[in-house]
C-alpha cells in the first residue's frame, strides 16, 4: 500500500449575498477532510450526473464545489446500452445508461486539463469488469496527476462471477478494495450498491481492507413497464432508481454504516435541497453528494450550499462539525 | 460562437387550445436569454411542482427579442402526465425554462430550395425554420416548399402559421380528407426527381415511422437531408448520457450521439434507425 | 404436510357501469388461483392498510374485492410503538407502526365474523418472533375455520438469531415456511422483504420449503429525519418505505422472482391506480395487493379493480391470464 | 347512532388569510355530507395532485348545510409544504374530502357552563363547539367561557368569531401585549377555585406544551375536562394504526388509541404526556 497522499485546496471565493457579507467574519467553516482528502466543503457532485464537468460550467461556478466526481472509467471505452436509457417514476427516474464512458485514457487526455483549471477537487469515479481492470484504471489516473481521490463504483457486475455485482458481496468488495489501494496513493472511497442485504458489513468490509471512505448509495435496481406496448420503458430491462424517491432507504443506509465504521462515510440519494444534505450530515455522513437534482434545476448544488451556510448561521454552529452525527433520540 | 444556454423563470402569457390536444404556449422571459435557432429547443418545468421531476424538452416554435422582454412559444400536444398539467397552467404561471438547447438546422450559403417535411407535432421546429428562412429570403432567391402531413384534416394542427412563411405547402392526409391522399413521404417521392441536389436541401420533423421512411426514399440520393429526432431526456445539455441513439460518424463507425447536445438535428443519412 | 384445501368463493356482484351492462356478455374473467386458492379477481388488500375490514365497509364493498389480508397477527397481542409512528416521505410514506395487533385468538373471536359474512377471501397475515410462535398462530387460524389462505410476513427479527430478520436469509425463510406448512393445510403465501441482495433465492427456497405462493414486497427500510430538531420523525427511528416510490424496485423484484419460481408471485408496492397492477401482472404477477392507496382514495381498491377490467376489454382479452408474464422485450 | 364518513370533492369558495399565516377555506360539498359534530375533523387533499401524498388532517371549524349544498370551513396555519399549498389555492379549486372522523366532544345534560381553553389553532374546533354550545343555550341556561391563549396580539387569530359566541372571553398573550400577561393555564389555574366541578365542563385544544400544564393544573380536580389533540396521520379512518397515542384506559392500564378513530378527543386525565 502506498503512502497516502494528502491534498490541499484553495477553496474558491464563494460571495453570496449581501446579507452574508456583513456577517463575513463569522461565517460558518464548511470545510471537511474526507480520509486524507480536503475539500472546500462537503458538497459533490455524483457520478454520472454531472459529466467531466463542462456541461455545468455556465451555470455552476465549479471552484465553489466541495468536489466534482466524474462520469464512471473504465479502462477501455464502452458506448453503454442502446436506447431508451430513461424513464421517469415517481419521484425518481430510472437510468440504463450502462457506463458509456470514453475510457480513462481519454479521459486523462481530453477531459481532465478542463477541469484541473478549477479549484474543486477532481475525483475519478472508477469501475471495472475484472479486478485487473480496477488496478489498471487506478495506476493510469493516480500516475496522470491532478486527481485528487478515486471513487471506487462496484455496484457493477463481476463477469469473472456469473455477474453477480462487486458490492453484493463483503470478500469481493474486498478484494476490489485492496487491489485499487495497492495501485495508488490516492484516498481511496469505495461507493457502496444498496441492493444487499447489510450494507454495514459490506462497509466493515471494505474498511478493513484499507479503503479511506465510504460512499453511499449508488442506485436501487428497479423497473418500469409500458402496459399500452407491454414492453419495458428500459431497453436494458432494469436500471438504477435515483432521486428524491430513494432518500429515506440511502438516509437509513447512511445512518447504520456511520456508527459502524470509523472512516467517513459520503451520503447521497434523492439529495434536492440543503435540508436534505443536513439530514444526510446529522446521522452521520461528513460530505454529500448531489446526482439527480442537477438535472431539475442546473444551479442545485450552489441553492445547497447556500442553505447550508445559512443553517450553520441560524443554529450559531461555526463549523460544519459541529452537525455530523449529532442525530438525537425521541 | 459558443452560446451558453441559461436556466431562468418565465411567465406565461399564452396557453391556449389550438387544435385537439394541441396547444400554443407563449413565455415571457428576460431579454437575456439568448437568440434562439431554429431546430433548438428548451427544457421546460412548472417552477413551483416538484412533480413531475423531470423537465420536459419542447422544440422552439417561435422566438423574439426586444431591449425588455423575449418571448418564446412553444407548441405542443398533451401526450402523458408533463404535458396535460402544461395545458392547465393559466397566464401568468411561472415556468422555469432551460436553453436554448442544442445543435438546430443549419442552412447552407448555396440553399435556393428548402424543402420542409412535417409530421404531427414536427411542424413546431419545422416553422421557427421557415420564419428564419422567410428573413433569409429578403436577401437570397429561396424557394420554401413545405410537406405537411396528419391523419386526418382534424389532425393538421399548425399549418396556417407555416404556410404564411412558405413559398407553396403540400397537404397530405392519410384518409384524404384534404389535400393528397397518402403519406408526405409518398406525395414527396414522387416530386423528388424535379428537385435540384445542388441547391435543394431538405429538412424533416415528425414521428419515427415517418423519418425512417423518408430516410429509405432517400437513400444514397444526394438531396442532403437535416432530421430533427427525439429521445427521453433527463438533464438537456449533455451530461447524464440518458438521451443517446446510435448514429454513423464520418468514419463509418456507428457510436451514440447525445440528441440533447450532439443533435436534436442531424443527418439523415447518419440516423441507425432500429429497421 | 397436510393436505392442500381448496376453497371456492361465489363472486361478488360487481355492475359497474351501465355502459358494461351491454357488454356482460364478452365481461373478461378475472378470476385467479393462488396456489389452490381461487379468488373471483387478483385485487386484494395489503396487510397492515385495511384494519380488519370494518374501517373501509362505508367505501368499498367488500364483496367486491378479490380478497382482504388482515393486519398482521401474532400469538400474543403487541401494543406497537410509541408516537411518532408515521413520516411522509417524497412519493411515499415510512410507518413504524411496531406490529400493534390485538392477538389471534382475539382476531378469531373478534374480527373474522365481520369478515366472513362477505365472499371476498379472508387472508390472515401472521408474523412470529420465534418459529414456535409462527407455528402457534397459523394452527389456531387453521382450526378457526372463515380463513381462506395465510400470508406469512417474514420480515420481522428473528429474536433466537440475535434481531436479523427470517426473512433475510433463504435457510431461516424455509424454516418458517417448512413450520407453517405442517401447521396448517390452507395456502402458505411467503411474503418476502426486499431489503436482501438476492430475492429471488430467498423465493426458490420458499418455494423449495412447500410454499404455495409467494408475496412481494414488504416495506423497503427507510429514514427520515427533522433538521430543525436534528431528531428522527419516526420514535423507532427507522420504518417502512411504502407508496409509489417503492414501485420500480417493487417491479423489478417480482419480475426476478416470477421468472425464478413456479408458484404464484403476488405483487405490491407503490400500486395506486389500475395501469400500476396491470404492470406488476406484465411482468408476471398472478394478483396485485394495494396498500398505501387506501390512506390516498378509500376508494382506491374498486377504481383499481375497474381499470384493469376496462383494459382488459380495450386490449380485447377474455380473460386475466392472458396478460400475466407478457412483457416483451424492445 | 353511527354515522359513517364519505370521500366527496368539495369546491373552495374562499380561501383567505386571516392573520399572519392563517387562512380560512369554505368549501361546498354535497348536500349528502352528514352533520358534523364539533371536534370532528377531515383529511383534505388536492383532488389533482398525487403530491404530497397524504391527506392533512383539519378540524372543522363550521358546518352548515340545506337542501342543495353543505358547506365546510377549515381555519389553518400553513405549517409545511402540504398546508402552503392549501393556501394558493383559488377559488372554484377542486379538494377531495374525507369526514366527518372522529370522536367529538361531548356535552353532557348537566352542563351549565362550558370552559373552552385555546392555544394555538386550537381555536378552530373550540369554535364549532362554541358555535353549537350558543344553539344549546336557547334551550339550557348554559354560559360559554373562553381562554385563548397566543404568543402575542398578533397571534391571536380567529377570535372575533369565537368571542360573537360567548358569554365572556378572556385573552392572555406572553407577552402582555394585549390581554392578561401570560399563560392561558396560569389564568385558568387562577379562576379555576371558581368553577364548579358539578356543573362545569371543560374543552381544550392547543399546543401540547399547553395541555399538558393544563393537565398539570386539573391533575386530580374533579372538574372533567375534554381535550382535542394531535398526532400524524395517513388513512384518517382507523385502519393503519399510525396516529395511535397513549392513553390510560378505565382498567387503569395504558394502551393506545387512535387520535383518528377513538379521538381526538380524549379524557384530559386519561393522557400519558410524555413528561
Ligand atoms: C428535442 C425534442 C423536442 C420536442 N419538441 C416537442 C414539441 O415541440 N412539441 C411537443 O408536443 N413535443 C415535443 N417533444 C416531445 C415531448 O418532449 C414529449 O411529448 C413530452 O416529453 C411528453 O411528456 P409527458 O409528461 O406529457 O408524457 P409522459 O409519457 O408522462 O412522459 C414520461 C417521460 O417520458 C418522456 N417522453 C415521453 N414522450 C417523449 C418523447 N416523444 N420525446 C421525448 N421524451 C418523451 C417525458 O419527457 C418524461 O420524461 C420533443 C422532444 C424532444 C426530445
Ligand atoms: C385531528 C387534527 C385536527 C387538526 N386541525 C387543524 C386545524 O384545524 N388547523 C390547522 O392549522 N391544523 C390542524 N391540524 C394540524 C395539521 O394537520 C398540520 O398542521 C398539517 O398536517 C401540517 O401539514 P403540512 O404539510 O403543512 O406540514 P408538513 O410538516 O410538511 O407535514 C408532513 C406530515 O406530517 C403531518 N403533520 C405535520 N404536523 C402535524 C400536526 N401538527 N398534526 C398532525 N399531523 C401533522 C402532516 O399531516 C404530513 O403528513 C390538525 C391535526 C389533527 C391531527
Ligand atoms: C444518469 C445517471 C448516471 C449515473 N452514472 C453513475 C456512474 O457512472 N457511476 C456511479 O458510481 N454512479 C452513477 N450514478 C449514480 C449516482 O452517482 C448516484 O449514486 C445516484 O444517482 C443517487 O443519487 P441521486 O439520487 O442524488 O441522483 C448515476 C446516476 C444517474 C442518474
Ligand atoms: C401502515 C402500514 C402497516 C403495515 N403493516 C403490515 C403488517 O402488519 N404486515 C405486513 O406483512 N405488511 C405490513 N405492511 C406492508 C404492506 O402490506 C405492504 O407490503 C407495503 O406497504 C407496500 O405496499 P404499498 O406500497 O401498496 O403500501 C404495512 C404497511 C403500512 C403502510
Ligand atoms: S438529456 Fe442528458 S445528455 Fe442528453
Ligand atoms: S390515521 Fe390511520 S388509524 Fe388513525
Amino acid at each position: 500500500m502506498m503512502q497516502s497522499h494528502h491534498s490541499y485546496f484553495i477553496c474558491g471565493n464563494f460571495m453570496t449575498s449581501g446579507e452574508d457579507k456583513r456577517t463575513q467574519a463569522i461565517e460558518p467553516r464548511l470545510a471537511v477532510d474526507i480520509g486524507g482528502l480536503r475539500l472546500c466543503n462537503p458538497v459533490m457532485t455524483a457520478s454520472g450526473t454531472f459529466g467531466y464537468g463542462e456541461e455545468y460550467a455556465p451555470f455552476v461556478d465549479l471552484n465553489r464545489l466541495g468536489a466534482v466526481i466524474v462520469k464512471g472509467l473504465s479502462l477501455e471505452p464502452r458506448a453503454g446500452n442502446p436506447p431508451p436509457r430513461l424513464a421517469e417514476t415517481p419521484c425518481g427516474m430510472l437510468n440504463a445508461i450502462g457506463l458509456q464512458n470514453i475510457g480513462v485514457r481519454a479521459f486523462v487526455e481530453q477531459k481532465l486539463p478542463f477541469l484541473k483549471d478549477f479549484t474543486t477537487a477532481v475525483i475519478a469515479n472508477i469501475f471495472g469488469e475484472t479486478l485487473d481492470e480496477y488496478e489498471k484504471v487506478a495506476e493510469i489516473l493516480t500516475a496522470a496527476g491532478g486527481v485528487a481521490a478515486l471513487e471506487v463504483n462496484i455496484s457493477c457486475p463481476n463477469v469473472k462471477k456469473g455477474g453477480i455485482a462487486f458490492g453484493a458481496d463483503p470478500e469481493m468488495a474486498a478484494e476490489v478494495t485492496g487491489r485499487v489501494k495497492q495501485s495508488t496513493n490516492l484516498p481511496v472511497i469505495m461507493k457502496l450498491s444498496p441492493n444487499v442485504t447489510d450494507i454495514s458489513a459490506i462497509a466493515e468490509s471494505v474498511e478493513a481492507a484499507g479503503a479511506d471512505a465510504v460512499s453511499l448509495i449508488n442506485t436501487l435496481t428497479g423497473m418500469s413497464v409500458d402496459v399500452e406496448r407491454r414492453k419495458p420503458h428500459l431497453y436494458n430491462m432494469t436500471g438504477g432508481l435515483s432521486g428524491p424517491a430513494v432518500k429515506p432507504v440511502a438516509l437509513r443506509m447512511v445512518w447504520q454504516v456511520a456508527s459502524r465504521v470509523q472512516i467517513p462515510v459520503i451520503g447521497l440519494g434523492g439529495i434536492m435541497t440543503a435540508n436534505d444534505a443536513l439530514e444526510f450530515l446529522i446521522v452521520g455522513a461528513k460530505a454529500v453528494q448531489v446526482g439527480t437534482a442537477n438535472f431539475v434545476d442546473p444551479r442545485a448544488t450552489m441553492k445547497i450550499l447556500d442553505g447550508m451556510t445559512h443553517y450553520l448561521r441560524k443554529h450559531k454552529l461555526s463549523d460544519i462539525s459541529e452537525l455530523i452525527g449529532t442525530l438525537g433520540r425521541l | 460562437m459558443h452560446i451558453f444556454p441559461m436556466s431562468i423563470a418565465g411567465k406565461i402569457l399564452v396557453n391556449s387550445k389550438v387544435v385537439n390536444e394541441h396547444f400554443l404556449m407563449r413565455i415571457e422571459l428576460s431579454p437575456a436569454f439568448p437568440q434562439a435557432l431554429p431546430g433548438q429547443f428548451v427544457m421546460i418545468r412548472d417552477s413551483a411542482a416538484q412533480a413531475p421531476l423531470l423537465s420536459r424538452p419542447m422544440s422552439i416554435y417561435a422566438f423574439e427579442r426586444n431591449r425588455d422582454s423575449a418571448f418564446l412559444e412553444i407548441f405542443y400536444r398533451v401526450a402523458g402526465e408533463g404535458t396535460r398539467n402544461f395545458s392547465l397552467f393559466q397566464s401568468d404561471h411561472k415556468v422555469q425554462i432551460l436553453g436554448p438547447l442544442g445543435k438546430g438546422f443549419t442552412v447552407d450559403a448555396d440553399c435556393r430550395r428548402a424543402i420542409l417535411i412535417s409530421g404531427g407535432i414536427g411542424i413546431s421546429p419545422l416553422t421557427f425554420l421557415a420564419a428564419h428562412l422567410e428573413e433569409r429570403r429578403k436577401n437570397v432567391p429561396l424557394e420554401i416548399t413545405a410537406y405537411v402531413g396528419a391523419r386526418s384534416a382534424d389532425f393538421l394542427a399548425g399549418l396556417e402559421r407555416l404556410a404564411a412563411h412558405c413559398s407553396d405547402i403540400r397537404i397530405c392526409t392519410d384518409d384524404g380528407s384534404t389535400g393528397y391522399r397518402g403519406t408526405v413521404t409518398d406525395l414527396f417521392a414522387r416530386d423528388l426527381p424535379g428537385y435540384d441536389a445542388k441547391d435543394s436541401r431538405i429538412y424533416t420533423c415528425g414521428p419515427e415511422g415517418m423519418m425512417k421512411r423518408l430516410a429509405e426514399v432517400l437513400r444514397g440520393h444526394p438531396l442532403p437531408c437535416q432530421v430533427s429526432v427525439e429521445e427521453r431526456m433527463a438533464c438537456g445539455l449533455g451530461a447524464c448520457l440518458g438521451c443517446a441513439v446510435p448514429v454513423r460518424t464520418d468514419s463509418g463507425d456507428v457510436a451514440y450521439r447525445r440528441v440533447c447536445k450532439d443533435g436534436p438535428v442531424f443527418d439523415i443519412s447518419a440516423m441507425v434507425w432500429s429497421f
